[in-house]
């Protein structure tokens, strides 16, 4: 399983603020094609994936257990 | 009490205590930057806003601000608190706190502290103004990561 | 209770009476400046120091260079207040508060606050050490009025 | 009558804060010189003369009730 965070506008597009993968492994381009096509969140696309915390590449593989958390335009400060 | 360097929190924030945070003998300067909500922006006037963390990300990256710029100035000493939850027109969202030997490190370093946050920093804000309201993407001021992703090194800072 | 922006002082100074002076609702950056007095000076331990002052031109001093800010950066709010007298190892000799939309102006202005103030207003600081004092002119740290005077109308930094 | 402030290590040097000096009228330079050969300050070489609160250059005047004051180099910030 692997839980999917979402924030900002994303948040509201989904109507919640988090995802639950029934998944064991994929990448985050697999991750992002899943979550504009099944979920239709367009945002993704311009959006960055953080895996654990930590800002992930596309190729890199998320599993079972990971926490994701997808990181649209930030505007702190 | 602890002394949390980088922090995420939802209460009002005052400049005092994050100086103390960064005060010592050997500092001669330190510099605070205080972000604050502005009535208006790009013309438009704000009513208040919203901000929303992911938290436990967000202290983490502030916290690696904090060291890539003891790397950096390596004579300085950082403390970083943001707010997060509704603020109003003149509330306090961010400050930031730097000391040094000399004035020079402490400017530029909290300079580079506040470019930073607004590019790595996983926190986002909430418009309202007096005709809708939006979350803001910093895309809507500059460029969204110009090279596709955040500079997550820093490394265009050098 | 008035509002004076430039001020010579001889009591504790702190950051939060500074922040409210320049505070308006169309600022979104304050950046403060404090100068504290160091230990160690070129690996000399200082105890204390005393500031003097010419009181009333430096006050007028204060005043020119928040003029040649609000000219040079018209966006911004500016308030200085320096101490005088007899100062311990981390008091806090000088504070420069400045507010503005954006951030830039905040940093550029404060910057060029300490340096004007180091380079025009009639203040001197007597260092004590353990092994003596004196008084402190800046030709020490740099070259004395490379011009021969003080560069008394900030040209040089246009 | 001419009321010239002294500061830091001038009013040391001097062992008064200020001088008065009967004369009715004189160049800044003219200042700068009496103070060095009559009162044997040495530092005002070194300094700027502020006269009524502005800083002023060698050639201008000084006249009775003027206020001047000789500035060392500054140290303050």
């Amino acid at each position: 399983m692997i839980e999917v965070l979402l924030f900002a506008q994303l948040q509201e597009d989904a109507g919640t603020d988090r995802l639950t993968l029934n998944i064991e492994k994929l990448s985050v381009k697999q991750l992002r094609k899943k979550l504009m096509e099944t979920y239709n969140l367009q945002q993704v696309k311009e959006s960055m994936v953080a895996v654990n915390e930590v800002y992930a590449l596309d190729k890199e593989w998320i599993q079972s257990g990971d926490t994701v958390a997808i990181i649209p335009p930030v505007s702190g400060g | 009490m602890t002394k949390k360097l980088f922090e995420i929190v939802e209460n009002p924030i005052t400049v005092g205590p994050l100086i103390d945070k960064v005060m010592r003998r050997e500092a001669g300067a330190i510099t605070t930057f205080i972000g604050t909500v502005r009535e208006i922006t790009n013309g438009k006037r704000t009513i208040n806003l919203e901000y929303q963390a992911y938290k436990p990300m967000a202290e983490k990256m502030l916290k690696q601000i904090g060291d890539e710029i003891t790397e950096k100035w390596p004579s300085t000493y950082v403390a970083i608190t943001h707010r997060v939850g509704k603020l109003d027109i003149s509330d306090i969202a961010v400050i930031i706190a730097v000391s040094s030997p000399h004035r020079k490190p402490a400017y530029e370093a909290n300079e580079y502290a506040i470019e930073r946050i607004k590019q790595i920093v996983p926190i986002w804000k909430k418009e309202q103004w007096e005709d809708g309201k939006a979350w803001i993407g910093d895309q809507l001021e500059n460029i969204p990561y110009p090279k596709g992703k955040p500079d997550i090194k820093g490394d265009d800072h050098d």
